[in-house]
Order: C-alpha cells, then sequence, then structure tokens
C-alpha cells in the first residue's frame, strides 16, 4: 500500500525543492500572526529550478511541476503542517463509522479557469484519469469498491475494507482534479489543452516564456470570497545556484523554495535585512538521506562492514557544514518525526577505530568501493567528498563514480553500484515511506525506489506486514520497534541525515506556508506587504 | 553562374556532413546510459515497471535502434525534428523559441570581439615596441588566460550585485511589460554582461591575430612599394597593410562564430540566458534524444551558414579567390 | 646636361651586433647625375642594395646609418624629418623593386594604386589621376591600358606588373629612379623588353637611374658609369666602357670573366652513337580543379615531345618560365607521370616498368635541383642526406655512410662536411652536396634542373666547372635544364630550345647559337643581356673551397 | 644563434619559463609538501589565508586546506593539459600528414572527416561525450583531445602540403626512399616547428577546457583540479571570495605562461625554419 504522494517524493531528487521541517522550526516565521492584515495585489517572483518540463500537473508530478501546478490545480483537501486534514474543493467530509464510506461535500460555486462549472463527475473522471496515468494513484485506489454521485456537490467512496491512510489520498499532487470536459474521450498525452492547462485553483496559467518565466495571475472567479490576495506569480527560471542567490539579493526574487540556493548561502541569505527563513511546509513529505549499500556483493553482505561504514561516518560534520546545523542526525531507519519512531535506538557514534577494527576483524582485503554521489547539486558533491573521506580515513579504499542524473538512475536501478547516496521521503507512515526499502518483496530490477539495496529478512517483512494492518496503536508500535531494533543491528544500509528543507522569502511575503505541502500546495493565502 | 553552382556544391556537401553528424550524435547519444523514461519515471519517483514500459513505448524507444535512427533520419529530410519527450512540444518549435536568444548572444558577442578585437590588434601593432601597445598585449593575453566563467562569475558580482550597474540574469525585466524602444533597451541592457564575457575571450583571440597578421604584412614588399610611392604612414597601415591583415581574420572570425554557440552554453548557464546552448545541456542530462539532436542540428547548421558567409566575404575582400572562382 | 644630383659621402651602415661583419657598407663615396644611369653591381651580400634603401628609408630593422651623407639636390636624405622625406619619395625619387609579384598590393585595383601616388602628394583632382594613371600605361606600353587600369594585380604577368611598378614609380616624374634588380625575375625576353623601356623613359625625360643588378650582361646593356662592390666596400668605379673593357680591380675582372660568354664552347667529341635515353611522343596535360562543380582548366605542359641522349653527351634544355622544360625533366626522373609516351633508357621503356624494376632503374637518373636552399633537408646531416639514397636501396649504412664521405671529397668539400647540417654551408658549398647525393647512386644520367641560376655568377662558374669534370671522370650522361642560354653555351653539346611544351628546335649548340632556324630561338638570343659585347673565354678554374 | 639563445632574448618567453617551472615544481613535489590527501578536512572551513598559521591559503567550505589542494590541482591540471595535447596530436599529426602527403582522395576524406568534427561545437561535444562516458580522468582526456585534433590536422596538413613539394623532398623521392621514410624522416621533423608552437598554446587550452568541464560539474570527482576547485567555490564565492580567486590565479597564471612561452617558441623555431628555406 502506497500513497500517491509517494511519487512525488522521489521526484525531490531531481533538486530538491519542497520543503520540509524534520523538528527544528525555522528561525523567523513566515505565517500568520504577526498582525499585519492581509490586502489584496501585488506580485510575487519565486524562483523555479529545474524548467518545469510541463505544467500539467495530473500527467506530471516532479517537483518544479507541483510547485507551479499546485495554484492551478486544487485536490478536494489540504493539509496542514500537523497534517490534519483541512477543506479544499470539499467543504466538509465525513467518514462512516465502519471506515468504508468516505462522503465529500464539495463546494457549490466552483468554475474551472474557462468558465464550465466543477461538478461531482469530475471528481469521478479525476480519479479514473489518474489511476489511469499513474501506478501510484492505481494503488491507492485500489482499495476503492465503487464511487457515487448522488448530486452534483457530493462525492461518496466506497472501500472494500478499511483503510485509515485514505482520508490522506486528496493532496494535491496525487489526486488533483482534471477538466472532464476537456479530456473525456481524448489521448491524455497529446491534448492540446496540456500547453494551456486548465485547473480551479487561485491561479491561472497566463505566459510561459521558454528558457525565463512562466506567469500565473489571480483567478478572478475563485470560488472562496477574496483569495487569493495576490495578482500575478512570476517564476523565474534560473539555471545556475549563484545567480539566483544574487537574484534574491538584488530584490529581483522574493521567494526561494528549498534547494533554489545552495545550503552554504542559506545563513547570508537568511541573515540579509528584511529577509525570512522557514523551515516548515514539508512536513507531508519528511526527506529522509541515506546511503545504498549494496548487500548482495563483496565486502558489503559482510554485516560487519556495513556497521563499520556507520562507524565511519561523521554525520555531525555534514550536518553542520553541509546542513547549516539544521538537519538531525537519525539514529535509526525511522525519522525522528514519525511517532513509532523508537527513542531507545542509540546512533552509532562517529568512531573510526571502531570501523577499523570491525574491517580488520572481517578481513577486509582493501578492495576497491565504488561510491555513487547524488547527481544534485554542491551540497551533495560536497558531501559525498565528505564521505568518501570518512571511509578512507576508516580504511577502505573508495573510488567516485561520478554520473548525471540518468546515469544514477540508470545504476541505481540496475544494482550496478557499491555504495550510493539517496534520499527517500518517509511521509506520514512507516508504511507507506520506510517498508518499502526493506521488504524484501520489493526487490525488482528496474526502479531507483524499491529495496534497491537487496536486503532480505523475513522476520523484517512480516513485522512490516502485521504493523501495517494492525489497528491497536501499541501493538502497533511494538511491531515498529522490533523491526527498528533488528535494521538497526543489520544495517541493511546508512542512514545519513533528517534533512531540513528551508525556504527563504522576503518577510514582506505573508502567509507563505500554510500547509504541509508549503509552497507546493500554492500562493492561495499569501499576500504582500507593500502591494505595489 | 559559377557562383550559383558553387554554393550548390557547398550546400550539397553540408547537407551531407550534417546527416552524417545526425547519425554520429544519434549514436552518440543512445551510448549514455538511462533512457528519457527512466530520467522521467525518476523524477516522478514511480517504481512501476509498467509506467515506464508505456512511456518507453510513447517515445518509441522500444524499437531496435536502426529503426529508431530511421524513423528519426527521414522526419529530418521532411523538416520532423520530432518531439521532446520531456517538454511535450515539438523540437522545431522549442529550438525556433530559444534560437534568437542564441543569435542576439552570440551575435553581439561576435560584433563586440571582432570589432573591438581588429581595433586593439591594430593599436598594438602600429605600437608594437612600445609600451601602449605592450599594454594593449598585455591585456589580451591576460582575457585570452583568464577562464570564461570565472569572468563571468566575477563580472556578476561587480556589477550586479555590488555595483548594481547591471542586471545579473535573464533576458529581460520580467514582469515589467516593456514594449518597443523601452524593451530593446532592456533587452540591450541584459545583454551587456554575458555578450562583454563571451566576447572577451575572443576579443583577445582577435586581439593577438590582428597585430601577428599586421606586422607580418607590414614585411611584404607592396608596403615597401608604398613607402616609396610617399604614401603616409597612416594610409599605409588602413589600406595596405590592414586590409591584407584582415585576410585570416576573417577565415578566423567565421571559425570561431560557429564555436561561439557551443562557448555560450557556459554563458548562458550563469545568466540564465534563455538560449538553445542551455536547452542542449538540460536536454542531455534528461536524455532528450530528439531535443539533444535537434539543438547539435541547428548548431551544426549555424556553423555551416557562418562558414558560408565567411566564404561569401572572404570573396568579397580577395580579388584573387574572386578570380579563381 | 650633368649636374650632379645625388651625392653619397663617406656613408657606413651599421649591422645589428652578433652578424658576420660591422657594416653592411663602409666608406661610399658616389655621385650621379641627372641624365645618367649608374649600374651598382655585386654579388649577393655586397651590400649594393643598402645604400639605395638607406636613400629611401627601407632599412631593413637593425641596420643603421652610421656615418656620411646622401645629399640629394644638396638635402641630406638621412637627416632630413620624415615629413620631408616623404614629400621627397615618390614625387623626386622613384623606386622599382625585384619581385614585382609581390610589389604590388593584391587586393587593390592598379588604378587605385597608380592614382595613389597623386593622392599621397595630394595632385590632381579624381578624374585627372585616372587620365595621367591611363596615360602612365600607355607609356609603358601596358597592352589594353583601360582595362589594365581595372584589373586586380594577379590578372597581370610578372613583366606587365612590372611595367605598373614602372609607370607607377615615373607617375610625378622623378628627377631619380632608383630600381633595385628590376629584371632578375623576369624571362629573358621580358628583361630585355623592360631594360629597353627604362632606358627608352630615362633618355625621354633626362632623369638620373639608379640601377642595382648582379648581371654584368644588363650592366653591359645599359650603363653610362659602373660601380662594382664587394663586401659593402666599392672597388671599382668608372664609365661602363672603362670597367668592361679594361677592369683594374681583380675581382671585377673575375665577375666580368666569370659571365659565361655567348660563344659556343669548343665542339666535343661526336658522342656515342648509341643512345643511353631516348624519348618518343610524351605529353604531358596539367589538369586542376574539377570535382563536381569546378571548371577544369588545362595547361598542356608538354607535347610530342621526342629527343635522344647519348652516353656521355650533355644536352641543354633551354626555354623561357612555362615552356615546359621543368616538366620535361620532371617526366624523365620520375616525379611527374606523363600521359603517354615512351622514356626509353638502354631499350628498357621505364613507363612500363614498376615495383622494385621500376625501382632499379630510376636509380640509375638521378637529378639535381635548382634551390640549394631548399634541395636539402635542414634536419638532415649532410652525410646522411647522401647516404640515405644507398641505405634505401640496401646498402648497410655504415658503408653508405663511407661513401658519403668520398662523394663529398669528390665534390671538393671536406670529409667532415658529413657531420654538419646544411644551414652551415654557403650556396654553392649546398650545390655541390646536392651533386655528391645525385652521385651517390651511381646513376648514369643526371638531370639538372637549373642547377646554377640561384647562384652568384662566380660560383655559377665553378658549378658548372665541377659538373663537367665530374660527367667526364665518371662517363656520366647530362640533360641540363636552363634558362640561360649563356650557361647553356658553355656546357652543352647538343641544344634543345622549346616553347608553349613543344621542341621548336633542336640541334648542336654551335649550330642553334649560329644560325638559329627558329624564330622564337633568335628572339631568345637577341633578348640576352651585353650581347653585343665579345665574349671572355672561360677561364676559370674551379676553386677548392 | 642556438635556438636557446633566441629564446631566451625574449622576455616574456623566460617570464613564462618562470611560472611554469614553478607549477611544475608545485606538481611534482605535491606527495611531499602535502603528503596527505588533498582531500581531508583538517581545520574549521572558510579560513581565510593566513589566518591561522600552517595553512597560508586557508581552507575551503570543508575545512580542507586550499595549499594541498592547489598543489594537487597543479599536477592534475598540467597532467590532463599534456595528456590530451599528445592524445590530439596523435590523432591529428598522423591524420594531417596522410591528408597533406598523399593529398587527392585520401586528403578528401580526411578532411571531410576533420571538418566533420569542426562542425560540431566543441565545448558542447566535450559536454556530451563526459557526460555520456561519465566523468573520470580518463574520459575528460578523450574528450578533450577529441575536440581539439581538427586545428593539429589542419596545421599538419598545410605544413606536408608546402613541405611535400620541397626539392630535398623529391630528392628522397628520387633515391627511392619510401612513403613512411619520406613522411617521418623527410617532412616531419621540418613541420614540427609550429606543430611544437600549438601544442604549447592547446596545452593551455586543455586546462581552460578540463577547468570548464569541472565548472560544469563534469570533472573527475577523485581528483582535486583547480577547476574543480573554482566550481566547488562558485557557491560560496560571497562568503570565501578568495576560494575562487586563487585557483582562478593559478589558472590565469598557467595559461598566461604557456602562452609566453608558446610565443617564445614560435619567436626562436620559426626564423631559423625562414632562414633555411
Amino acid at each position: 500500500m502506497k500513497n500517491p504522494i509517494a511519487s512525488l517524493g522521489l521526484g525531490g531528487l531531481l533538486l530538491t525543492l519542497l520543503s520540509l521541517s524534520p523538528g527544528a522550526s525555522g528561525s523567523s516565521a513566515s505565517s500568520d500572526g504577526d498582525g499585519a492584515q492581509p490586502h489584496s495585489g501585488g506580485e510575487v517572483n519565486i524562483a523555479i529550478q529545474p524548467e518545469p518540463p510541463s505544467l500539467m500537473l495530473p500527467l506530471v508530478q516532479n517537483n518544479p511541476v507541483q510547485l507551479i501546478g499546485g495554484n492551478i490545480f486544487e485536490s478536494l483537501l489540504r493539509y496542514s503542517t500537523d497534517l490534519e486534514p483541512m477543506p479544499q474543493l470539499a467543504k466538509s467530509w465525513e467518514i462512516g463509522d465502519d471506515g468504508l464510506t468516505y462522503t465529500f461535500h464539495l463546494y457549490d460555486n466552483v468554475v474551472w479557469h474557462d468558465g464550465e462549472p466543477f461538478s461531482a463527475e469530475d471528481v469521478v473522471f479525476s480519479v479514473g484519469f489518474m489511476t489511469e496515468v499513474e501506478p501510484q494513484a492505481r494503488e491507492t485506489m485500489s482499495h476503492v469498491e465503487r464511487i457515487e454521485t448522488p448530486d452534483a456537490n457530493t462525492v461518496v467512496f466506497h472501500l472494500k475494507q478499511p483503510y485509515p491512510a485514505f482520508i490522506m489520498a486528496f493532496e494535491v499532487g496525487s489526486m488533483p482534479m482534471v477538466p472532464k470536459h476537456i479530456y473525456e474521450g481524448t489521448d491524455y498525452h497529446n491534448n492540446p489543452a496540456n500547453a494551456h492547462p486548465i485547473g480551479t485553483g487561485p491561479f491561472e496559467f497566463e505566459r510561459w516564456d521558454r528558457g525565463s518565466v512562466i506567469v500565473l495571475s489571480k483567478n478572478e472567479d475563485y470560488y472562496q470570497e477574496g483569495l487569493p490576495y495576490l495578482d500575478t506569480l512570476y517564476w523565474h527560471v534560473i539555471p545556475d545556484a549563484a545567480s539566483r542567490a544574487a537574484a534574491y539579493e538584488n530584490g529581483t526574487l522574493d521567494v526561494l523554495p528549498a534547494g533554489s540556493v545552495e545550503n552554504f548561502d542559506l545563513e547570508r541569505l537568511a541573515d540579509l535585512p528584511g529577509s525570512c527563513i522557514t523551515n516548515q511546509g514539508s512536513e507531508m513529505f519528511n526527506p529522509f538521506a541515506m546511503l545504498w549499500l549494496n548487500n548482495r556483493e563483496g565486502p558489503m553482505s559482510d554485516v560487519r562492514f556495513r556497521k563499520a561504514v556507520m562507524y565511519a561516518l561523521d554525520r555531525q560534520f555534514a550536518n553542520d557544514v553541509l546542513w547549516n546545523g539544521l538537519g538531525r542526525i537519525p539514529a535509526g531507519p525511522f525519522s525522528s518525526k514519525l511517532p513509532e519512531h523508537d527513542d531507545s535506538i542509540e546512533a552509532y557514534p562517529h568512531d573510526p577505530e571502531q570501523a577499523r577494527a570491525l574491517l580488520d576483524e572481517m578481513g577486509y582485503n582493501g578492495e576497491q568501493i565504488r561510491l555513487l554521489p547524488l547527481p544534485y547539486g554542491e551540497t551533495w558533491a560536497r558531501w559525498s567528498e565528505a564521505v568518501r573521506q570518512n571511509l578512507e580515513d576508516a580504511g577502505i579504499n573508495v573510488t567516485t563514480e561520478a554520473t548525471d542524473v540518468a546515469g544514477w538512475n540508470q545504476a541505481i536501478s540496475q544494482w550496478d553500484y557499491d555504495i550510493a547516496f539517496t534520499y527517500l521521503y518517509q511521509y506520514s507512515d512507516p508504511s507507506i515511506g520506510i517498508s518499502r526499502t526493506y521488504n524484501s518483496d520489493n526487490i525488482a530490477r528496474g526502479s531507483p525506489w524499491n529495496n534497491v539495496e537487496g536486503y532480505r529478512n523475513e522476520r523484517v517483512d512480516e513485522l512490516f506486514a502485521a504493523a501495517a494492518v494492525e489497528a491497536d496503536p501499541e501493538a502497533r508500535q511494538q511491531l515498529y520497534s522490533e523491526v527498528q531494533q533488528i535494521l538497526h543491528e543489520e544495517v541493511p544500509l546508512a542512514w545519513l541525515l533528517e534533512m531540513p528543507q528551508p525556504v527563504i522569502h522576503g518577510c514582506d511575503v505573508h502567509n507563505l506556508i500554510t500547509t504541509g505541502i508549503g509552497i507546493s500546495d500554492g500562493f492561495k493565502n499569501a499576500w504582500i506587504e507593500s502591494g505595489d | 553562374m559559377l557562383y550559383l553552382s558553387l554554393i550548390a556544391g557547398r550546400l550539397g556537401k553540408a547537407v551531407l556532413v550534417l546527416l552524417a553528424i545526425l547519425v554520429f550524435n544519434f549514436f552518440l547519444i543512445h551510448a549514455a546510459p538511462g533512457d528519457p523514461a527512466l530520467v522521467m519515471a525518476g523524477e516522478a519517483g514511480s517504481t512501476d515497471a509498467e509506467f515506464i514500459a508505456d512511456l518507453r513505448e510513447r517515445f518509441g524507444l522500444d524499437q531496435p535502434l536502426p529503426v529508431q535512427l530511421w524513423h528519426y533520419i527521414s522526419g529530418v529530410l521532411t523538416l520532423d525534428f520530432g518531439y521532446s519527450y520531456r517538454q511535450q512540444m515539438p523540437v522545431l518549435d522549442l529550438i525556433l523559441d530559444r534560437l534568437p536568444a542564441t543569435l542576439l548572444l552570440t551575435g553581439a558577442a561576435f560584433i563586440i570581439s571582432l570589432s573591438l578585437g581588429v581595433l586593439a590588434g591594430a593599436l598594438a601593432a602600429m605600437r608594437a615596441g612600445k609600451p601602449s601597445g605592450s599594454l594593449i598585449m598585455g591585456l589580451a593575453l591576460l582575457f585570452y588566460a583568464t577562464p570564461l566563467y570565472w569572468v563571468a562569475m566575477m563580472s556578476v558580482l561587480l556589477f550586479s550585485v555590488w555595483l548594481e550597474w547591471l542586471p545579473a540574469y535573464g533576458f529581460s525585466t520580467v514582469g515589467a511589460n516593456y514594449t518597443g524602444l523601452a524593451h530593446v533597451g532592456d533587452v540591450a541592457l541584459h545583454l551587456i554582461l554575458p555578450a562583454l564575457t563571451l566576447g572577451l575571450f575572443f576579443m583577445a583571440i582577435y586581439t593577438r591575430m590582428t597585430r601577428t597578421s599586421m606586422l607580418s604584412v607590414a614585411q611584404q614588399d607592396f608596403v615597401r612599394t608604398a613607402r616609396a610611392k610617399g604614401v603616409a604612414p597612416g594610409v599605409i597601415q588602413r589600406r595596405h597593410i590592414l586590409r591584407n591583415a584582415l585576410l585570416p581574420i576573417i577565415t578566423l572570425a567565421g571559425l570561431q562564430a560557429g564555436q561561439m554557440v557551443g562557448g555560450a552554453v557556459l554563458t548562458e548557464t550563469v545568466f540564465a540566458w534563455p538560449g538553445i546552448g542551455r536547452l542542449m545541456y538540460d536536454a542531455l542530462m534528461q536524455r532528450d534524444y530528439n531535443l539533444l539532436l535537434g539543438v547539435f542540428f541547428f548548431s551544426a547548421l549555424l556553423v555551416i551558414v557562418f562558414n558560408m558567409i565567411t566564404d561569401v566575404i572572404y570573396r568579397l575582400a580577395d580579388p584573387r579567390i574572386r578570380g579563381a572562382a | 646636361m650633368s649636374e650632379t644630383l645625388l651625392h653619397i659621402e663617406r656613408l657606413a651602415l651599421s649591422l645589428p651586433e652578433g652578424g658576420e661583419r660591422l657594416y653592411a657598407v663602409e666608406n661610399i663615396d658616389y655621385h650621379l647625375d641627372s641624365g645618367e644611369i649608374l649600374c651598382v653591381v655585386g654579388e649577393s651580400g655586397s651590400g649594393k642594395s643598402m645604400t639605395a634603401n638607406a636613400i629611401m628609408r627601407l632599412l631593413p630593422r637593425g641596420v643603421n646609418v652610421a656615418q656620411g651623407r646622401a645629399l640629394f639636390a644638396g638635402r641630406d636624405l638621412l637627416r632630413m624629418s620624415e615629413e620631408e622625406h616623404r614629400a621627397l619619395r615618390g614625387r623626386h625619387i622613384g623606386m622599382i623593386f625585384q619581385e614585382p609579384m609581390t610589389a604590388l598590393n593584391p587586393l587593390l585595383r592598379i588604378g587605385d594604386q597608380l592614382a595613389e601616388v597623386f593622392e599621397a602628394h595630394g595632385l590632381l583632382s579624381t578624374g585627372e589621376r585616372r587620365q595621367r594613371s591611363l596615360a602612365l600605361l600607355e607609356e609603358v606600353r601596358l597592352p589594353d591600358p583601360a582595362a589594365a587600369l581595372r584589373a586586380y594585380p594577379f590578372e597581370l604577368s610578372g613583366g606587365q606588373r612590372q611595367r605598373v611598378m614602372i609607370a607607377m614609380a615615373l607617375a610625378l616624374e622623378p628627377q631619380l629612379l632608383v630600381a633595385d634588380e628590376p629584371t632578375t625575375a623576369l624571362d629573358v625576353t621580358t628583361q630585355a623588353q623592360i631594360l629597353g623601356l627604362i632606358r627608352d623613359l630615362q633618355k625621354r625625360r633626362g632623369m638620373a637611374v639608379m640601377l642595382i643588378t648582379h648581371d654584368f650582361g644588363v650592366v653591359a646593356e645599359v650603363a653610362d658609369r659602373v660601380c662594382v662592390m664587394r663586401e659593402g666596400r666599392i672597388v671599382e668605379m668608372g664609365t661602363a666602357a672603362e670597367v668592361l673593357d679594361n677592369p683594374r680591380d681583380a675581382y671585377t675582372r673575375a665577375l666580368i670573366e666569370a659571365i659565361p660568354g655567348d660563344a659556343v664552347a669548343p665542339p666535343r667529341e661526336v658522342a656515342d652513337s648509341v643512345p643511353l635515353l631516348s624519348v618518343t611522343g610524351l605529353d604531358k596535360v596539367y589538369r586542376t580543379g574539377g570535382g563536381w562543380f569546378k571548371e577544369k582548366r588545362e595547361v598542356v605542359a608538354l607535347e610530342g615531345i621526342a629527343f635522344s641522349l647519348g652516353r656521355g653527351e650533355t644536352i641543354g634544355v633551354v626555354g623561357e618560365s612555362g615552356s615546359g622544360k621543368s616538366t620535361l625533366g620532371r617526366c624523365l626522373v620520375g616525379l611527374n607521370r606523363p600521359d603517354s609516351g615512351e622514356i626509353r633508357l638502354d631499350d628498357v621503356d621505364l613507363r612500363a616498368l614498376a615495383g622494385r624494376e621500376l625501382r632499379e632503374h630510376r636509380r640509375r637518373i638521378q637529378m639535381i635541383f635548382q634551390d640549394p636552399y631548399a634541395s636539402l633537408n635542414p634536419r638532415t646531416r649532410v652525410g646522411m642526406a647522401i647516404a640515405q639514397g644507398p641505405i634505401a636501396n640496401g646498402v648497410p649504412r655504415a658503408q653508405a655512410l663511407a661513401r658519403a664521405r668520398e662523394l663529398l671529397a669528390t665534390v671538393g668539400l671536406e670529409g667532415s662536411a658529413a657531420e654538419r647540417f646544411p644551414h652551415e654551408f654557403s650556396g654553392g658549398q649546398r650545390q655541390r652536396i646536392g651533386i655528391a647525393r645525385a652521385l651517390a647512386l651511381d646513376p648514369e644520367l643526371i638531370i639538372a634542373d637549373e642547377a646554377v641560376s640561384a647562384l652568384d655568377v662566380s660560383i655559377q662558374a665553378q658549378i658548372l666547372a665541377l659538373l663537367d669534370r665530374l660527367k667526364k671522370e665518371l662517363s656520366l650522361s647530362l640533360l641540363f635544364i636552363t634558362h640561360d642560354l649563356r650557361v647553356a653555351a658553355q656546357i652543352c653539346d647538343r641544344l634543345i630550345v622549346m616553347q608553349k611544351g613543344q621542341i621548336v628546335e633542336q640541334g648542336s649548340a654551335e649550330q642553334v647559337f649560329n644560325s638559329p632556324q627558329h624564330a622564337y630561338t633568335r628572339e631568345l638570343l637577341a633578348a640576352i643581356p651585353g650581347r653585343r659585347r665579345p665574349a671572355a673565354t672561360p677561364v676559370v678554374e674551379e676553386d677548392q673551397p | 644563434m642556438s635556438f636557446w639563445h633566441r629564446f631566451a632574448r625574449n622576455r616574456g618567453a623566460l617570464l613564462g619559463v618562470f611560472i611554469l617551472t614553478f607549477f611544475i615544481l608545485l606538481a611534482l613535489l605535491a606527495p611531499f609538501l602535502y603528503p596527505d590527501s588533498p582531500w581531508r578536512m583538517v581545520q574549521r572551513p572558510f579560513l581565510a589565508p593566513g589566518e591561522v598559521e600552517g595553512f597560508p591559503l586557508g581552507t575551503d567550505a570543508m575545512g580542507r586546506d586550499v595549499a594541498a589542494g592547489l598543489a594537487h590541482g597543479a599536477w592534475v591540471s598540467l597532467l590532463v593539459g599534456l595528456i590530451s595535447t599528445l592524445a590530439a596530436m596523435l590523432i591529428g599529426v598522423p591524420l594531417g600528414a596522410l591528408a597533406g602527403y598523399f593529398g587527392g582522395r585520401v586528403d578528401d576524406v580526411l578532411m571531410r572527416f576533420t571538418e566533420f568534427f569542426q562542425t560540431i561545437p566543441n565545448f558542447a561535444l566535450a559536454i556530451v561525450l563526459v557526460a555520456i562516458l561519465q566523468p573520470s580522468i580518463t574520459t575528460i582526456i578523450l574528450a578533450i583531445a577529441i575536440v581539439s585534433w581538427p586545428p593539429v590536422a589542419r596545421l599538419v596538413r598545410g605544413e606536408f602540403l608546402s613541405l611535400k613539394q620541397r626539392e630535398y623532398v623529391e630528392a628522397a623521392r628520387l633515391v627511392g626512399q619510401g612513403h613512411v621514410a619520406i613522411i617521418v624522416r623527410q617532412i616531419l621533423p621540418n613541420a614540427l616547428s609550429p606543430v611544437i608552437v600549438l601544442a604549447s598554446l592547446m596545452i593551455a587550452t586543455a586546462i581552460l577546457l578540463e577547468s570548464a568541464l569541472s565548472f560544469m560539474g563534469l570533472g573527475d570527482p577523485d581528483l582535486m583540479s583547480w577547476g574543480y576547485m573554482i566550481g566547488a567555490a562558485r557557491t560560496v564565492m560571497r562568503q570565501a571570495w578568495w576560494l575562487s580567486v586563487i585557483p582562478g590565479v593559478a589558472i590565469l597564471l598557467t595559461v598566461l605562461a604557456l602562452n609566453l612561452v608558446g610565443d617564445g617558441l614560435d619567436d626562436a623555431l620559426n626564423p631559423q625554419l625562414a632562414r633555411q628555406r
């Protein structure tokens, strides 16, 4: 069982753009609460990198598409930074006591950007659309037995069996609403409307100068009175991180989504007068950096070697120097953000001597270990240099094999690596974001996102399976604690960091982040002080 | 008539070279690890083999390589450059969209480097052996030796961040919606830094070359003849020395006008210039085969066009070639 | 009429440090009167051009006036300001140079280059300049002057360009014309025409001419007075008659005597009746261009060439540039491939052979090249250069090198020369090395292509004498290709006269010289400079360096 | 006058030799001066030059010794420059020699081939090659060689075209030397001077090209090169300008020195040849 959001998660690999705060909150709040009154008007300039391939969010769900598309498209719900469902197109909803029926009551004054009314029929169509084009949606909706539309503004989902996570499925990136009157009966991928996407969101697509800028303008007919506040959103395509920093500095840009500048620049930019930084807005994703260790072959198949790697890593240094101390060092496979995290587990300390001893014990013969860095910019490059140095200091011989994104995908999905950087989203539930990495039935060549390290442990498989369907929280916690202890002992892969996802923006931009997916949820509530 | 047949001959050759480049690049690109489906699947985080297979089928990547090549080439022969997998737009549209920016950038850089370079080189030749001449050559050498991207970085820092004289990046001021002359002025302002950066290196080359060429022409007999006629030194420099010295520069300029397109990758990246160099880099990283091949095709086409223009100019400049045609 | 126009007093020009000598010229003292032609004669390196360059302020970098004056109409040319001097140049002093091919700006039309003379001195309107230019081209007897005005230099022949140069130099009717080797690069008939033209114009305009030359034939043709230079000093000066007929200085005498006379050498014994080489029906057409869209151009280089050469015989092939004589030589040695015809060496048809056999026979014909500077690999030691042939033909290296030393001795060089590089030798010495190389494969026939034309006269004579001796000692046959009939006369038994790829006349040297049958031969003979003068008998012995 | 004498007369060339010698020594002595890996994180990050004793050039964003990086980087930059130039020569010289010597159809085919490579913008081709073959020192050298040989081939061809007309070459043909001997012994040595001059400039260009590739993130991740240092310093330029300036100046000086030496070689080699012609 996977949440469709999972599909978005790894899109973050392209260049981390989504924000999530693992604990540490930003140095300054961007949201409400500073007393100022919202007012209409004004424009906001945001960095976007890389240039999205398309804005048709229902068809393409990588990060830049979602960053922009979240303004154009909407789903039934949004989720707060505490991951509580909030109204969006559905003004209210009920879940049947048996956990089998989900009833959504839609706003009745919603129109598409082209003026056509939005109705329950569109919801049904969208579910069909997404299950057709998107594998994750296919899986989520496999729990649905049938959908009913008693009237134009009501949708009822009947599930085959109870599935508590279903209420989390209506985030805009996973289940965006697609206009039935445009797409029904067409070849979705070649529909001319893809170039000019039509949604129900607070902003409409206006213009795209390829290579320069994407412009969205206010949806004057938005169904929520007074929203949005802003007139125009300019998404600037600037391929170079230093240029993005410079553009923010000279006032051209107002918002730098997470990952748009290098971490080294964060502190400086945040310290500029009138500049704010926040770590909120990625709670839904929970990115977690780690090293794949190819358990199948060579020294990595020996648990002592894998432990030696854990001892060799100086994770504190990486967090302090590369992540501005904003991240958190994980003790085991579960992010400390998750309630299921077992606090009794202690992190492996940085202890090269211990690493050396383990290597001696196993009889490591100095064979070359290939390290595959993540090709997503300078921070990751530096990190891999630091890790290589850590490993070498512990006596492991390392050669780095640099690749571009395509090469990385190829190497990981074909298991052609010894040690490789990656990061994955853990989401709000271990059964969605964590078990997929360790379950032996998830070992399959051809994808970079499954159990690519090749770890097999029947007990772990059992525990994950049982925990996913365990209704009793305590029993569930016990199962997850045991899993964590086993994994901590067997080190199928090396856990690096609960990654921070700081967003930098001008303090005059208010209400920027109001939900658990941050900027990706759009600028619906945002307003700018000067309003010029 | 002879002229026409000559051009026809060149065109024939050019078409062959272009086709060869396409085939070469086709295999080169397909030799790269990964494919567009894998990249897109990777971005989307999709784990589903069906999804990837579906993408491959949609892109026609499931067919044998020779078949794909045949489809591509026969498409190109009818001026159909295919569809960008990633951008989901016809390659031709994408390229034609970006081409003007690159032409503007390289054109400006070309004109700046050529005019300033020749001027500086001529001055240096006339002042050879004097401190001012050495100073010009020293500067030229400095420009030549400085990495392009480094100049770019430093000039953004200096002119955009510290002095705030010039925009740091981009093609025009976003959101300003200038029209007419104001738009032209705006673009021109944005053009200054990238064009200078790109032009600096070539300017240094032209400076050095002009000087060398002028000094060597100055040794030739007809210059002595002109002196013996009592022609004033300035006129000798201009009419006799510079004019002849420019011939090799024309050849070089033609070669380099083409190479500037390649050099623009760096400049376009640092300055966020929406040109075809960046398009190429992105297409490469995304394994957007059709787009990448299209960019290669057009940049090679540019080289060939520049070469032909050079040829024509050379013919106009040198009566001996004209006579031999 | 004779007033002194130019007076050069105790002129010395210093050379850059580290050279072979301190001064380019030293203690130069002469004068030039209006209306007279002064010939400054000397071999290369004698400094004969330096004085003229100093007057024109065209000295090469590093050469400076050390002392002395050059008074032109009473004013010192060497000390006046550049502006003053520039006003004189072109207007009062004109100059023409040796190399007409490069002396005109290739990118400007002839008319513009002529008009520039007026423009430089701010004279006449544009229209008038054109008119004067046209008149000038007529005066130098250029065919179709109107077309020539519009032409670019590359469209004119060497002779025509030299006429343009003369027209340019004479445009403003200068009082003094400086002509630096004006005919050296030209064919003999053209040379005669240009010399005639200069003489003619000088007479009509009464100007003074300083004519710099290495050729006493030219001196005899035009000079009123002669100034002979050697190693930067004047060795003899006087009227043409005095110097030519009665040279006081030994060097002058040697120079004059070294000019191959136009009398035929004493008839030699009749050569072997069995021909070593016989050539029949040789044709060669050069094709340029071609390809898809280019027009083909064809130049007939050889057409129906037939002759034979006996053992021990020397045949001279004479003709002007473009007559095909060099192509003939190159076809014979195999550097060019004839289109058709037969080349038989001792009844072996070389054209029918291939591979090893061909190589074996090719070896029997060797060549001596024109340019002693280009014919030796600058990076190969002399001994190796000679030994390379035998080594390539299978002789052991040590043996070949030893033989090379012997050959060096044969051609009059020390054996130690084998260890040195070509640039350490003079032109004459290099030509000896070239001969040694040709001998290394024990050839039966040697083809000498303009083998002495790049050399100074005195050296020419030595090399000719060497060839003559070797020919006798080694019983070689010789095919001697030259544009210089005087040289041909000195060494050849028989002569072949070529024009436009065809043999127009052949016969014994005596026959050809004394009773030329073909009009072209007569024209060639008539054009030899200084032919009126009775020739001195060649008495030069080959001197050992 | 000897080659060295003429060369030494050119003050710029001497300066070039001086600078180059410095960097070569630095490269050769790097393993002794800085026996530790230049990647080792040894101090606080972002130390300014001279701030802490023992780190005259400061430390980078990861606390690595910039001086050590510069020394080891000298080795990489010079090595890449030298080997890729040699490789370009190995492709360009034979092709140019064959084309120029045999002329005709051979020339036609080889020159079309050369033109082909000249028609692809070379920096773009280098990027594609390195990206496709995956960045490593070998692929970088290969890519640089592949994009930089055409000028060599053209130059050598031009020299061969003119030199094969020389009388001494014809003389060699007459005495029966084979094609190989003529190409290798007669023409090649005389064609080498301009090639050497070109080579010195190509080393400079190769160093620039390597640094540009590294800047684009296509450098060998295991080797500390100057281009890598600038590329890595780009993101911290505002915090620590010296991190991009120091290797930038090193590249600048090396390229400058190579050019000065090239000019000196040109002066010293070519007049001699001119005189011998």
